[in-house]
């Protein structure tokens, strides 16, 4: 049994009055794929956002690699370790994608950043990394168009990849099908059983199918609590998650 | 203990000029999200139009009535042509657009009424001052307080007991609620730009017998206005009264025993303020 | 009485719906259903005129409305109440009432404190301290009161709890009485189930199953609920 | 193409040159003053007096003048770019006016390090004080004489003034101003009730003129200049100020003042001015003619300087018969001559040009004889310090 | 807007430029101006263009700039290099402070701030008489000479050698800057431009690296105004006015945003404008006012890219005749 490489206590997000999570406690096993899902507005964002540093949580904790990490800032979260993917596409549109991809190779090595008196040809500024990384991605084509060129899947798939340039141990990927054509959706689903061989991955998904088949472990969120946790076998099958899915009886 | 008084009752004074010349920008900046650099301009144009109409028909009062409405159908006319365009574009877009405005409009009052400045007389009803004990003050600015008490209290009914102002402060949360309720939200917008813009022009138009007429008044109108509603919150109606007597009452105080200091006082306040209240003091985030 | 043909929607450079055609007929209340993502909420705002660039065509009553104004679509009668519900935060209760009453729909302010007792209640409070199923009512209400001759209803039961959903669900069928048809966007099985007189099924901006509430059960309604809308 | 390039800059040069050398005869006199920005008003009408000096001139001793304006766009730094380069690029050696005393410093220094001659009307008294050179002449009468020719009739008129209160601009000139004014008051044993200090982008006065009024002086004396004191006079009239004192603005812009606050605030205030077109000097009555001849206007104070200024410059040339700056400087350097203002001499040693200032007081619109008879002239007088008291060093 | 081409050619270029500038406008003290405002169009547009960061507090690093260097200048005996290096210290280090504040916010408070701090330095600078002569400005600023060990001192006290003093410090900064937006820390801008959350969500300091920014427009900045008041010998109150900002801005703008040549031509342009149309239409900023709003409106890449696009579309009429005739 391998150990947690994420854990979280007792997590509690308030906005105002409203809590978006309530007391959510996770584990994520090292070298696992965990999703996390829920029907909508049961605090999955806000929870991810908590993990990758874009908000910081009212109370609770959240270790990562034995450290407690809720109170570093987002731009602290790479480098430890961490890589995150955005719900909607988030990249840099008027870079090509391997500029894109370069970035975020650099900003692994922070002083890196700072050096402006010379070019970036050179080697060391993750061109090289950049390059392989869009290889591996299938994208060796697409090196030179910029991202607003780019196809919606194409995006999506360089959404992932962008998290992947700081060699997370962890892996947060928002919801990476949004949007996604049906015939892409495989693609990422390779990508993803990839992946595992090389770092843990906590995924907020709504393609179930995609869930089923790569997930190790789920989660399942309501109005911002864990109300199942288990296989997707097992969870699939708890009352609790149909309830909260399609609804009681009325 | 006069001379205390005295300061507060004159930087309240003051506040309520302040006020008017940043409560249309507050609103054009809450409804629309516009930053609108030409407010300045328009507050100039307001003077001249006065001036102009004063000087045909020979009563202030025409002129106080009317500049409202020429620089009401000067808007118009730019908003179809220009600001239509920019609700949607970045703030260091609109500034730097609404900047050129500025330029043009300023320039070309120099060029229809040259460069000598121009004064327009406190009509006699309003000459003169009153006089408590030792404290005196003019009439005419008495009138404005009063005008602009006036005008704050019916933007303030406008805005808050009216059917309109209940679209346009819902059409500033939420323009597609508003569009999707049958209300036709950019005509909704026009108005409040001629609205906002008009009221620059009636402060012009109210404070050019005590400070003359010139074109480059516009530019320091603009200046405080902005101070004014940055203290107060963007977009807040009742943080540019704020910012209004505050800014009114910093300048009278420090005109007390630092004059040079004035300016200073005003946008350390300015940025004091913003430092610690990002949004001004009543804005919302 | 609204038929939508063969429309094509795109936000920037993503294709969002393929060549959608349904029709919903007076008096019918028809549901979209699918996973989140699958289109349905674009598929209202298509023919509201709230997305960019919708190609195809949208007639209401017999009328073209694609590329009309989104507050032109919405006084021909078609009414949306939003998945996020968007309240007048700033504006009370009751302004946000107010703001909603068009002349000749057969609701009135008092007719709505009939309904909806819980918003006269607190009909002084501002919209922002609203709990999610007050909002929710008030949503409605407003829609009510803008003399709608169809009703677009986005995720009405989301995040809601189930005593408030069962009576967001009587409003509905009170709603649906009087005449007035509902186009229902709903991942909540059960409250479509009972409702409803059709069904679509989208997936990715496209619709898979189409069938009346008879069928809904069928054998072949059941696979397509496992594969396109359960866990 | 290169070579259609390299004979496009050749021919574009040889034309440039051409013209700049073509009338190697001719005397260029440049105007420096602020024909855009903020002081364009003043700029405009300088230009004009400086035109008409010109237009006006006998080509004597073979020379035909010419004039050349340069927009000093009222900005310091521009101005003393735009003479740098004229005087590199032209040779530019004859310059009149500025509209700013930061302007007059900078360009004086640039003029002198060329050996020009540099006349202008400006306000510091460093001009032809601490900062004075060779070069620059100053056709305006100082903050001392100023206060002297205006202050001391006034208080003559009005033996009933025992208290005064005073309004100045916080910065050196204001001080200037109010220094003169101490010791006039303190010598004739006048309680300075107070003084309000105020910024350079003052526009409430409101504060300054209600503290005048709680003191209960009997003269409001104004010590700051231009739309300042516009502002002032406009807000002192809305407090009913005229009939509790006598008002007093020492350093008006003449006529542009009363133009700008209609006879109905101007009437019966008093008024320090350089320059007053009602001047019965024969110089005057002659330029007045020929400004409304000319240009169908009456003269203001900046025409009027520049003309006056410009003038000099010519008859100097004239009477020396050269362009030789240094020729020129020796005949101005205690010259006495008939000028606008009545006899002006010049004195050698600050070239401070020593004039008459006038103390006006504006009249009721029913006694006017004409749309620009807004005042009665009180007393002119001239007043100069000693030079050695001015901190002159040539 | 990647740069791919080789930099000796830039080099070359602006060497070219700087020689051909004074001949063709036949005034070496306007092609000094000129030189002076493009390195602060272009200090504005590092922050403007690339960074999409609208400062109206130019004018303090600016105006900071011309007094460092006169205080330096009028009061010690020191060698040009010390001015030069005085300067920048004074340029960054009010740059950062004001960095500092004003990128906590954004939109028209972020503007607001910067302006605040122009309008602070304004009346500081009115009021320290002491310093920096309050109204009459600083009088008398030597140009001091370069001395060098073992060399005989270098004056610049013509039109012409000061020119060429300009000119060298002009393309060494250019070159400078041109590096600096092709480098890896210009990259992390664009990229901070383009979409700030993610680029602090793949581990960049955001805020760290506006400050840095505002570094080298501050130093940029400063040195141009300190050339400015070495070429008037003069430091005049004005330099640090708000309508110094105002002016900087509009030739960022007028020559085109993200592009540092766009900066020159913007100055040059204006200078020339104002300079010519000044003198035959006074109201000519009537136009200029109309020009910036066409600028933001249709052409956002301002004059600079409109040159490339006519001369791209001369390169295709031409190509095509070419192919013709084969």
């Amino acid at each position: 049994m391998s150990s947690s490489l994420l854990s979280v206590i007792n997590l509690t997000k308030k906005y105002g009055d409203f809590y978006a999570n309530t007391d959510v406690n996770l584990n994520v096993k090292e070298g696992s794929i965990h999703g996390v899902i829920g029907p909508n507005g049961a605090g999955k964002t806000t929870l991810f956002n908590s993990l990758a540093g874009s908000t910081k949580p009212s109370s609770g904790k959240i270790i990562f690699d034995g450290q407690n990490i809720e109170h570093l800032e987002q731009y602290d979260r790479p480098i430890l370790g961490i890589g995150r993917s955005f719900q909607v596409t988030s990249l840099f549109p008027d870079l090509t994608a391997l500029e894109n991809l370069r970035l975020a190779s650099q900003a692994q090595e922070p002083a890196r950043g700072f050096v402006f008196w010379h070019g970036i040809t050179r080697k060391g500024f993750g061109q090289r990394r950049a390059l392989h990384m869009l290889h591996r991605l299938g994208l060796d084509k697409q090196a030179q168009t910029p991202i607003k060129a780019l196809s919606h899947g194409q995006q999506r798939i360089l959404e992932v990849g962008m998290a992947l340039m700081s060699e997370p141990s962890l892996l947060l990927l928002d919801e990476p099908t949004s949007g996604m054509g049906v015939d892409d959706i495989p693609q990422m689903i390779n990508l993803l059983k990839q992946l595992r061989e090389e770092c843990t991955i906590l995924l907020i998904e709504h393609n179930i199918r995609l869930v089923t088949e790569v997930c190790d472990q789920v989660t399942v969120l309501q109005a911002g609590k864990v109300i199942s946790e288990g296989t997707p076998l097992e969870v699939s099958q708890d009352e609790k998650v149909k309830t909260a899915y399609l609804g009681e009886g009325i | 203990m006069s001379l205390y008084l005295f300061q507060i009752l004159n930087g309240v004074g003051l506040g309520m000029i302040y006020f008017l010349m940043g409560v249309g920008l507050t609103i054009i900046f809450g409804m629309m999200n516009f930053v609108n650099f030409a407010h300045g301009a328009f507050y100039a144009l307001g003077a001249y139009a006065c001036y102009v109409v004063m000087s045909i028909t020979g009563s202030f009062w025409a002129g106080l009535v009317l500049a409202p409405i020429c620089i009401g159908i000067l808007a118009l006319g730019i908003e179809k042509v220009l600001v239509r365009r920019l609700y949607a574009v970045d703030h260091s877009i609109q500034i730097l657009i609404t900047i050129g405005v500025m330029m043009m409009i300023r320039e070309g009052t120099l060029l229809i009424w040259g460069t000598v400045p121009k004064s327009i007389r406190v009509p006699e009803l309003l000459a003169g001052i009153v006089a408590f004990d030792d404290f005196v003050y003019p009439v005419y600015r008495l009138f404005i307080v009063g005008v602009t008490a006036l005008i704050g209290i019916g933007l303030w009914l406008l805005l808050e007991k009216t059917r309109f102002g209940m679209v346009i402060r819902a059409g500033s949360e939420r323009p597609h609620m508003v569009a999707l309720l049958g209300i036709n939200i950019d005509k909704l917008f026009s108005m409040t730009f001629i609205g906002g813009v008009a009221l620059a022009g009636v402060a012009g138009a109210l404070i050019a017998p005590i400070r003359g007429v010139d074109a480059f008044m516009g530019v320091e109108a603009l200046g405080i206005a902005f101070v004014v509603v940055v203290i107060g919150g963007m977009g807040s109606f009742s943080g540019a009264l704020i910012g209004g007597l505050i800014v009114g009452l910093v300048q009278s105080f420090t005109s007390g025993f630092w004059p040079a200091g004035t300016n200073v006082m005003i946008y350390s306040v300015m940025a004091l303020i913003i430092m610690f209240r990002p949004n001004g003091l009543l804005g919302r985030a | 009485m609204l038929v939508v043909s063969h429309i094509n929607s795109y936000y920037d450079k993503s294709h969002i719906l393929h060549d959608l055609s349904f029709c919903v007929k007076q008096g019918e209340l028809v549901t979209l259903l699918g996973r989140n993502g699958a289109g349905k909420s674009t598929t209202l705002h298509s023919i509201l005129g709230l997305v960019p660039r919708v190609d195809g065509d949208i007639s209401f009553n017999g009328n073209s409305i694609l590329g009309l104004h989104t507050h032109e679509i919405a006084s021909k009668g078609i009414c949306l109440i939003p998945e996020q519900r968007d309240i007048f935060q700033i504006l009370t209760v009751e302004e946000n009432l107010q703001l909603s009453v068009k002349k000749g729909s057969p609701w009135e302010i008092k007719d709505i404190y009939r309904l909806f007792p819980r918003l006269e209640e607190r009909k002084k409070n501002g919209g922002g301290q609203l709990s999610g199923g007050e909002q929710q009512m008030l949503a409605m209400a407003r829609a009510l009161l803008n003399n709608p001759k169809i009703l677009f209803c986005d995720e009405p039961s989301e995040g809601l709890a189930p005593v408030i959903v069962k009576e967001i669900v009587d409003i509905l069928r009170e709603i649906k009485k009087s005449g007035i048809p509902i186009l229902l966007v709903e991942q909540n099985l059960r409250v479509c189930e009972v409702l409803a007189d059709r069904h679509y099924i989208l997936e990715q901006g496209q619709f898979v199953y189409e069938c009346s509430q008879a069928d809904f059960f069928s054998e072949e309604a059941e696979k397509m609920k496992t594969k396109y809308l359960e866990v | 193409m290169i070579k259609l390039k390299k004979a496009i800059i050749l021919a574009s040069s040889m034309f440039l040159s051409l013209t700049s050398y073509a009338q190697a005869k001719d005397v260029t006199i440049y105007g420096v003053s602020s024909e855009s920005g903020a002081f364009a008003n003043f700029g405009k009408q300088g230009s004009k007096g400086l035109k008409l000096a010109v237009d006006a001139a006998d080509d004597a001793a073979g020379m035909k003048f010419n004039y050349s304006i340069i927009d000093s766009e009222s900005n310091a730094g521009k101005a003393a770019r735009k003479v740098k380069a004229a005087i590199s690029k032209s040779d530019a050696r004859y310059f009149i006016g500025s509209t700013l005393s930061s302007t007059a410093l900078a360009v004086g220094k640039e003029v002198d390090k060329a050996g020009g001659i540099y006349i202008n009307g400006s306000g510091a008294d460093e001009i032809t004080g601490t900062q004075c050179n060779k070069a620059m002449f100053r056709w305006s009468a100082p903050t001392y004489g100023a206060v002297n020719a205006s202050l001391i009739p006034v208080l003559d008129l009005h033996p009933e003034i025992k208290r005064v209160y005073t309004i100045t601009p916080d910065y050196v000139f204001g001080e200037a101003m109010l220094n003169n004014a101490k010791i006039i008051l303190k010598k004739r044993g006048i309680e300075l009730v107070g003084n309000s200090y105020h910024s350079l982008k003052e526009k409430e006065f409101s504060g300054y003129l209600s503290q005048a009024m709680a003191t209960k002086a009997d003269l409001l004396l104004v010590l700051n200049f231009g739309s300042l004191a516009t502002n002032t006079l406009l807000q002192a009239d809305s407090f009913g100020m005229k009939d509790k004192m006598q008002i007093l603005l020492v350093w008006s812009s003449g006529l542009d003042h009363f133009r700008t606050l209609t006879p109905k605030v101007a009437e019966g205030i008093y008024f320090g001015s350089q320059y007053w077109h009602e001047d019965e000097s024969p110089a005057n009555k002659a330029f007045v003619a020929l400004s409304r001849e000319k240009l169908k206007e009456t003269p203001n104070y900046p025409m009027a300087h520049y003309y006056q200024m410009t003038k000099l410059l010519i008859d100097s040339m004239n009477a020396t018969k050269s362009a030789d700056p240094d020729a020129i400087r020796k005949h101005l350097e205690g010259l006495e001559y008939d000028g606008l203002t009545g006899r002006e001499f010049i004195n050698a040693e600050n070239h401070q040009v020593e004039k008459y200032f006038y103390l006006l007081q504006g009249k009721k619109a029913s006694e006017m004889k004409d749309p620009d008879n807004y005042a009665n002239i009180i007393s002119k007088a001239k007043y100069f310090l000693p030079a050695n008291e001015t901190g002159c060093k040539m | 807007m990647q740069n791919t081409t080789p930099f000796k050619t830039y080099a070359m270029g602006l060497i070219a430029f700087v020689i051909l500038l004074p001949l063709l406008i036949h005034s070496q003290v306007l092609a000094t101006e000129i030189l002076i405002f493009a390195m602060a169009a272009i200090g504005c547009n590092l922050l403007l263009g690339y960074s999409g960061l609208l400062s109206f507090g130019q004018s303090l690093f600016f105006g900071g700039g011309a007094y460092a260097a006169s205080i330096l200048s009028i009061n010690f005996d020191v060698s040009l290099l010390t001015v030069i290096g005085f300067t920048l210290i004074v340029g960054i280090a009010l740059a950062v402070l004001v960095g500092f504040f004003s990128i906590r916010r954004q939109g028209i408070y972020f503007v607001m701030i910067t302006l605040a701090f122009g309008q602070l330095g304004y009346y500081a600078a009115f009021l320290a008489e002491d310093f920096t002569g309050g109204e009459d400005g600083l009088l008398d600023v030597p140009r001091v000479a370069l001395k060098l060990p073992f060399l005989p001192d270098v004056h610049f006290d013509t039109d012409i050698s000061f020119y060429i003093l300009t000119s060298v410090l002009f393309v060494l900064s250019v070159m400078l800057m041109q590096l600096v937006v092709n480098s890896p820390f210009g990259s992390v801008l664009q990229a901070i431009r383009q979409n700030e959350n993610r680029a602090e969500a793949i581990g960049y300091r955001v805020k760290l690296y506006k400050i840095a920014i505002f570094a080298f427009s501050g130093a940029i900045t400063a040195l141009s105004g300190a050339l400015y008041a070495l070429m008037l010998n003069f430091a005049p109150l004005s330099n640090i006015d708000i309508e110094i900002s105002e002016t900087i801005l509009f030739m960022c703008v007028l020559g085109g945003l993200g592009s540092i040549f766009g900066s020159i031509v913007g100055a040059a342009v204006f200078l020339l404008a104002s300079d010519f149309l000044s003198e035959l239409w006074p109201r000519w900023m009537l136009i200029l006012g109309f020009l910036v709003i066409l600028v933001m409106l249709y052409a956002r890449g301002g004059l600079w890219a409109s040159l490339m696009i006519m001369l791209e579309r001369a390169k295709e009429i031409l190509g095509i005749k070419e192919k013709h005739n084969v």
